[in-house]
């Protein structure tokens, strides 16, 4: 992918008046400077991007404006009077709307009442109108994807939850919307739609925050750009006056020269199959998966939401479901009962859902690096040794280049990025085999991104089996040598080489049943 | 659609007639359960079946379903309230007390509730406002209570013979075949379960107990929400005290040992989780009824009281572990 | 048999016994009094009640027992007020109710049986005078709320200010039947008083405790309880007790069957009264005495339940 | 830049000496609440600061304390068991039962712990395999377990005066000055905190009570996890239970009444937290002195015991809110 983006941004919205001024505002968490003198200015009708490295404290700021966190010191003036907003009661009786970072809905609750969880809080009437609810809710969710309002969530997979939470927003009256990352989960297909919306609100003359890692995203889609770095404002741009190379190099303080490691050279092709996967089946979810991974390669897996790639990797891996077919690692076939069996054989994967299956919130972070084998970390009699727990975790984040306090540090205080480099660090510190990596840059800043990257390639090239799930296109067309597409729950093609396309693979994923397979 | 509704959100789900809406719900394991040990208990005992048993039963778990009520929807909100007992307790001799220095009995009954509230209010305060635990801020107040009722009555019941007959009648009295008693708690089950099904108002405490981050993103200020279900529960505790009060003609300071223990497993039978954010009323007297009709039937039918205790919390196990796979088949 | 006297029950007459925490051992030998009557009149018994310390559960079970139209019942009220209503309306629908060990007074029940707490109080005194002085410190465990065990307590100590005021009262906790409470408790009051020299216990759970915690701190008091179990016993016989007063739960089952019993046959009397004309029952005892037995290192062995039960059927 | 951020290798800074890990201690709170009222107690009975009170004082909590060392790894995990006190009683009428059919007590306590393990299996099973929740499952063994022990002893307590005198010795001898009750139950509490500190398998279990979703995504079987601390809970109320009927001499069915809310307050006071995911031995072991200290400062104050419980529960919530505020402020 080339760096160069038409910009199709408004124009005009420079011309519209400023909706909200933040100047000198600062928040610490303890001895943690998240903001310190930060700056922002939003006008009427734009769309204003956030970019900045993991902890730039770009959530942070989000949530001092939608009255989550306190801040510090610092001034919020809306449509020119100044404002302190205490509660997210309050942001919403200002117009302001905010779809998290994290993904925060009620798991009991169906989704048409989650979606209008806030409506129904500020709401005059006495009775809940169910039928109504799942009416307006169902007519929102269509634009999004396919989703039943009357399900509960906690049914949902995590992509469709990141689509409840933009529909949540969409019901509020707002005037500022905000967006943390919203594509972070979504596939190109969904992240498309939501950028038909997002620039149908701006016209209708709603400021959009939107915050995303993805340089693309921002150049095609956004008016200006504010860059972070280190909880300090460095600079803001029209879209049209800089480049990404510029915001890049504003982000991270210097010039980050190649986006994406060098492929799998010629020579260094195998024919050496590290993983065989034939036949494997799950009553509801897949059938008949069989592939073969080769040495040095890193494979990917492409798709829709949905289309059952993590449930083949999970089936693999015996997290879940009840799977039949045959795994062979090294030509040797496996009997694997339960993850363990597999993280003992080798095969090792990393959750898409860093909250939910990755993390030990309430743990410290040298504790959830370990947690995929502790005994790594212990003497041979089962005793743990603190000092080596604790230099594996600096170690492994140092290589992720992980921004925390100190590594015994509770991982809930950590920003989403750095909590999904944790995540990644867990899966690396076994030597696996085999590693599964479902959205592994989930969230991740450009910066690190490219470091983890490179140690996938890295890794591939020692000889360890990577297989890829990316919803992000040039993220998988950019690391992977060969990819494959599922489609409800079957693979329905493979594209290597100059084949490994966006428009190929989309094209695969969505419509093609059958389509040759390209060589 | 409000009675039968889906009971997770209170929600009709999208297909299908009455009968289809009946077998998908969260109750129909424990009515099917409660159903067959009726008919058991039918041919078991000619007595089971009759009028004067069933309002035996009925009496037997009346004013405690009022207390379930309560603890249900705190339950919901992710909270729990072990001070239950004493605080019921605290609502009779507070009563009980100013009515026997010359207070007339219903506003000694007002000032009694008030307290109560006033104490549920307390608990709110330290779990919201200072940040303690449920369980160790209702371990403290039910302890607190206990004491007050000792030293209210230094531990001696308090013979409130002499209250007057249109006070006992709530307790006592009928209308028609009917106990007020029953009438009363009926009442409070069908008003309670309607408005937490059906209410905005009642919502925001699934909302905050299913996510209490998610909730406060949302706007919903849910220490309030928490501070009021606390608040609520000793209330309705202390309406049980009174009702009680009237019932026995007494005030006892040790009454309701142990039962924040029967209260918590009725609602937890009935499908509350003590996690917060699922439960519902009827769930929960389904579960007191069931709880009530399997002590009542063993007393019934003579069994040694040696084995009492083994077959009750036999068939409690028994009819937890059935309701949970009719649940988990239904989906 | 001849069933000339008129002393014997009908076919399917049948009496029952309703206490409360009824897996509690008091109720065993009272219960077997109360059988050993009924049999000697061909009558048929059932034992009820609730396990649990509720009253509105007892209430239930009382008012199941009803529907069941037996002739009699000997009830224990684990409250009395609460009972009335209750009472009454058996008696009103034909099933006659007498108390035992604890009352109902302003219920209708017509007999009362009962050991004499006052008495037993009063008899404990006097024998914690004869053997410490009477100008010694000493301590009692309580039960606040359950009102015979507070009477016990109650009366000790009132006898002892009025009859020996320099008896000393150093000490008065909870301990609430519970044998670790009435443990942590004694220990406690023997370390703020080392010169206690008797301990007054209402009941025998406690005693188990207290007798341990005494033990553990090797000090010399004298124990004294109500109520008997093996395991106090036991500590009777070691000389780690010195005496237990019981209650003749024997005969209160005994006396109460009985009662029960003319209760519900009131047309065996024509006594010398107005009873006709009031048309209150000519059976009514308002308060019998089933006495109390001392309970010491000599006679021990003939208080032993568990020997005492040996073949015989509990239910 | 920010200050201490980006510095992955923070270990510097922070490690300091061991006044400064002192303070950051979870437990230090709590360890300043006992302190303080230490001090008070020994200015208000001059009885208080003396061995002998001490060794009463340690005897009191002494085998509850093993119980709660169960509970805790049971809280960490997630679970939580109401039948610790049944157990217990359970245990002693099973060994008093074996012991006076013609067992010796060593044979006859071992088959007891050995039955109570069982059970803890059995609550387990429910609990990982059939799905049923932890309070509903204990909430019917604790029942079942006290039938068992009405039905095992026909409600009547068991004397056992007659056990050997070395077997009393685990109950009642002392090592030097020092009860042997508390050399195990130091023994118990410093093997359980080390290992539960620095075991891999213990780890786990913090794991399995963080996120049990997360530690399945380890790679951890945590339904082995789940059984075998409710196993273990159930194993040591068994233990708890043989020492209190070496110590007692009897076999009581009716032991152990409501000691399930003692032992869970404790666990919590000390830090333990209902959702799972955290808790010490050391921290519960505190909460159980605080409790233990408290009571027994009453009664050697001799407070007049209509008072006690208001004192008892207000110095309970007031110690808990400070150690908040504590623990709060050290960040
Ligand atoms: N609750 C908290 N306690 C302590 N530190 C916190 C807390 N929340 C955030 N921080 C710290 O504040 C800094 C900014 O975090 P923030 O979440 O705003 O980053 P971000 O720019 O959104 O990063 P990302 O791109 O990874 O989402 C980080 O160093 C983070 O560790
Ligand atoms: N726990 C579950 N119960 C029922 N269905 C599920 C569950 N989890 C996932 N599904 C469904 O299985 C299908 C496959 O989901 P999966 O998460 O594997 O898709 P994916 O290809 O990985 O896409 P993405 O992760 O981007 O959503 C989806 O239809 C999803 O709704
Ligand atoms: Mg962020
Ligand atoms: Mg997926």
């Amino acid at each position: 992918m080339a760096w160069a983006f038409p910009s199709n941004a408004v124009v005009n919205a420079m011309d519209h008046p400023v909706i909200l001024k933040i100047s000198n505002l600062s928040k610490s968490f303890g001895p943690v400077q998240a903001l310190q003198g930060v700056d922002l200015e939003l006008r009427r009708g734009e769309i204003h991007a956030i970019a900045g490295e993991n902890g730039a404290g770009k959530s942070t700021l989000m949530k001092v404006i939608d009255g989550i966190l306190r801040p510090d010191s610092g001034d919020i003036v809306i449509d020119g009077k100044a404002v302190t907003i205490a509660s997210p009661t309050e942001a919403q009786k200002l117009g302001i709307g905010f779809v998290h970072q994290e993904i925060a809905l009620c798991p009991d609750v169906s989704v048409a009442e989650n979606i209008f969880m806030g409506v129904t809080n500020t709401s005059k009437a006495l009775l809940m109108n169910y039928a109504d609810l799942r009416k307006r809710a169902s007519a929102i969710l269509r634009q999004l994807g396919d989703i039943d309002a009357s399900a509960l969530v906690r049914t949902l997979s995590i992509s469709q939850q990141q689509l409840v939470e933009i529909a949540k927003a969409l019901t509020l009256d707002c005037r500022i919307l905000i967006f943390d990352e919203p594509t972070a989960a979504l596939t190109e297909r969904e992240a498309k739609i939501l950028f038909e919306i997002i620039h149908r609100l701006a016209g209708q003359g709603i400021a959009i925050i939107y915050i995303s890692h993805r340089m693309a995203e921002i150049f095609d889609n956004c008016d200006r750009v504010t860059v972070l770095r280190d909880g300090r404002y460095i600079t803001t741009h029209d879209i049209s006056d800089t480049t990404p190379e510029q915001v890049v190099a504003a982000m991270v303080g210097r010039v980050i020269d190649k986006l994406y490691p060098e492929k799998q050279r010629a020579d260094e092709k195998s024919d050496e199959i590290i993983l065989d996967v034939s036949n494997l089946c799950e009553a509801a979810r897949f059938r008949d998966v069989s592939f073969k991974l080769k040495k040095g390669e890193i494979l990917g897996l492409g798709g829709l939401i949905g289309a059952g790639r993590s449930e083949i990797v999970k089936g693999i891996c015996r997290l879940e479901g009840d799977v039949t077919g045959t795994v062979a690692l090294h030509g040797k076939p496996l009997s694997l009962a339960h993850y363990g069996d597999s993280i003992d054989a080798g095969l090792v994967y990393l959750s898409e859902d860093r909250k939910g299956e990755g993390l030990f919130l309430d743990m410290s972070i040298a504790s959830n690096i370990s947690a995929l084998a502790v005994e790594r970390v212990a003497s041979r009699a089962g005793l743990i040794n603190a000092g080596r727990e604790t230099r594996q975790a600096q170690e492994l984040g140092r290589r992720l280049a992980l921004k925390c306090g100190h590594v015994n540090d509770a991982v809930s205080t950590l920003s989403g990025g750095n909590q999904q480099k944790v995540a990644i660090a867990k899966m690396l510190s076994v030597a696996p085999k085999v590693i599964f990596l479902d959205e592994p840059t989930r969230g991740v800043d450009v910066g690190a991104k490219a470091e983890i990257h490179r140690i996938v390639r890295d890794l591939a090239r020692s000889g360890v089996g990577v297989v890829i799930i990316s919803s992000e296109l040039p993220e998988l067309i950019g690391v992977c040598d060969r990819v494959l597409v599922v489609r409800e729950g079957r693979i329905t093609g493979e594209v290597a080489g100059d084949d490994m396309t966006e428009e190929n693979i989309m094209y695969l994923a969505s419509i093609a049943d059958e389509r040759p397979r390209a060589a | 659609m409000a009675t039968t509704t889906n009971s997770v959100d209170g929600e009709a789900g999208s297909a299908g007639n009455a009968l289809g809406r009946l077998f998908r719900m969260r109750e129909t394991g424990l009515i099917l359960i409660i159903a067959v040990l009726f008919i058991v208990m039918s041919f078991a005992s000619p007595y089971f079946l009759t009028w004067d048993n069933m309002r035996a039963m009925a009496m037997a778990f009346a004013v405690e379903g009022i207390v379930v009520v309560g603890m249900t929807i705190l339950l919901i909100s992710g909270g729990i309230d072990l001070s239950v007992g004493s605080v019921t307790a605290l609502a009779m001799v507070i009563a009980g007390w100013l009515f026997l220095n010359g207070l007339d009995p219903w506003t000694a009954s007002l000032i009694a509730i008030a307290a109560c509230t006033a104490i549920g209010a307390i608990m709110g305060f330290f779990v919201t406002r200072v940040g303690l635990h449920h369980f160790i801020v209702s371990l403290a107040v039910m302890v607190i209570a206990r004491g007050l009722c000792l030293l209210g009555t230094g531990g001696r019941p308090l013979g409130l013979y002499t209250l007057p007959l249109e006070f006992k009648f709530i307790g006592q009295g009928s209308i028609g075949p009917i106990p007020v008693v029953i009438v009363i708690f009926v009442l409070f089950v069908v008003v309670f379960d309607f408005m937490l099904r059906r209410t905005t108002i009642f919502r925001k405490v699934f909302y905050t107990g299913s996510n209490e981050k998610a909730a406060a993103y949302s706007g919903i200020r849910t220490s309030k929400v928490i501070f009021l279900t606390t608040t609520l529960c000793a209330a309705l505790s202390g309406v049980a005290g009174i009702i009680y009060m009237a019932r026995f003609g007494s005030a006892q300071p040790t009454f309701g040992v142990g039962m924040e223990l029967n209260v918590i497993a009725a609602a937890v039978i009935g499908g509350a989780s003590l996690k917060g954010g699922s439960g519902t009323i009827l769930g929960a007297i389904l579960g007191t009824i069931l709880l009530s009709v399997v002590s009542s039937s063993l007393a019934l039918l003579d069994v040694s009281i040696y084995w009492q205790d083994i077959i009750r919390g036999s068939i409690l196990l028994t009819a937890v572990t059935i309701d949970h796979y009719l649940n988990k088949r239904r989906g | 048999a001849s069933a000339q006297s008129k002393f014997q029950c009908k076919e399917g007459e049948t009496y029952v016994m309703n206490v409360m925490v009824s897996a509690h051992p008091y109720w065993v030998p009272v219960y077997q009094g109360f059988k050993q009557a009924a049999q000697a009149m061909g009558c048929k018994t059932v034992f009820s009640g609730t396990p649990d310390y509720d009253i509105t559960k007892q209430i239930a079970s009382f008012e199941q027992d009803l529907i069941k139209k037996p002739a009699g019942v000997l009830l224990h009220p684990m409250q009395a007020d609460p009972f009335i209503e209750p009472i009454n309306a058996a008696i009103a629908n034909g099933t006659t109710v007498v108390t035992f060990a604890a009352d109902s007074p302003k219920s209708k029940r017509v007999s009362y049986i009962t050991s004499d707490n006052l008495a037993e109080a009063k008899f404990a005194a006097e024998e914690i005078v004869k053997q410490v002085g009477d100008s010694a410190e000493y301590a009692v465990l309580e039960n606040p709320g359950q009102s015979n065990h507070d009477l016990r307590v109650t009366a000790l100590i009132d006898y002892l200010a009025k009859n020996y005021p320099k008896m000393k009262l150093v000490g008065r906790q909870a301990s609430n039947q519970d044998a670790t409470v009435a443990n942590k408790a004694v220990a406690s009051m023997l370390q703020a008083n080392p010169n206690l020299k008797a301990l007054w216990i209402p009941e025998a759970g406690s005693a188990e405790g207290a007798v341990a915690a005494v033990l553990e701190a090797k000090a010399k008091v004298l124990i004294m309880h109500a109520d008997i179990t093996p395991a106090t016993l036991e500590q009777i016989k070691a000389g780690n007790i010195h005496m237990a007063l019981s209650p003749n739960q024997g005969m209160q089952g005994y006396l109460g069957f009985v009662a029960t019993f003319m209760a519900a046959h009131p047309d065996l009397i024509d006594p010398f009264n107005d009873y006709k004309t009031s048309g209150y029952n000519p059976m009514a005892i308002p308060f019998a005495d089933n006495g109390f037995a001392v309970i010491t290192k000599e006679n021990a062995d003939s208080f032993d339940l568990n020997k005492y039960m040996e073949g015989r059927d509990p239910s």
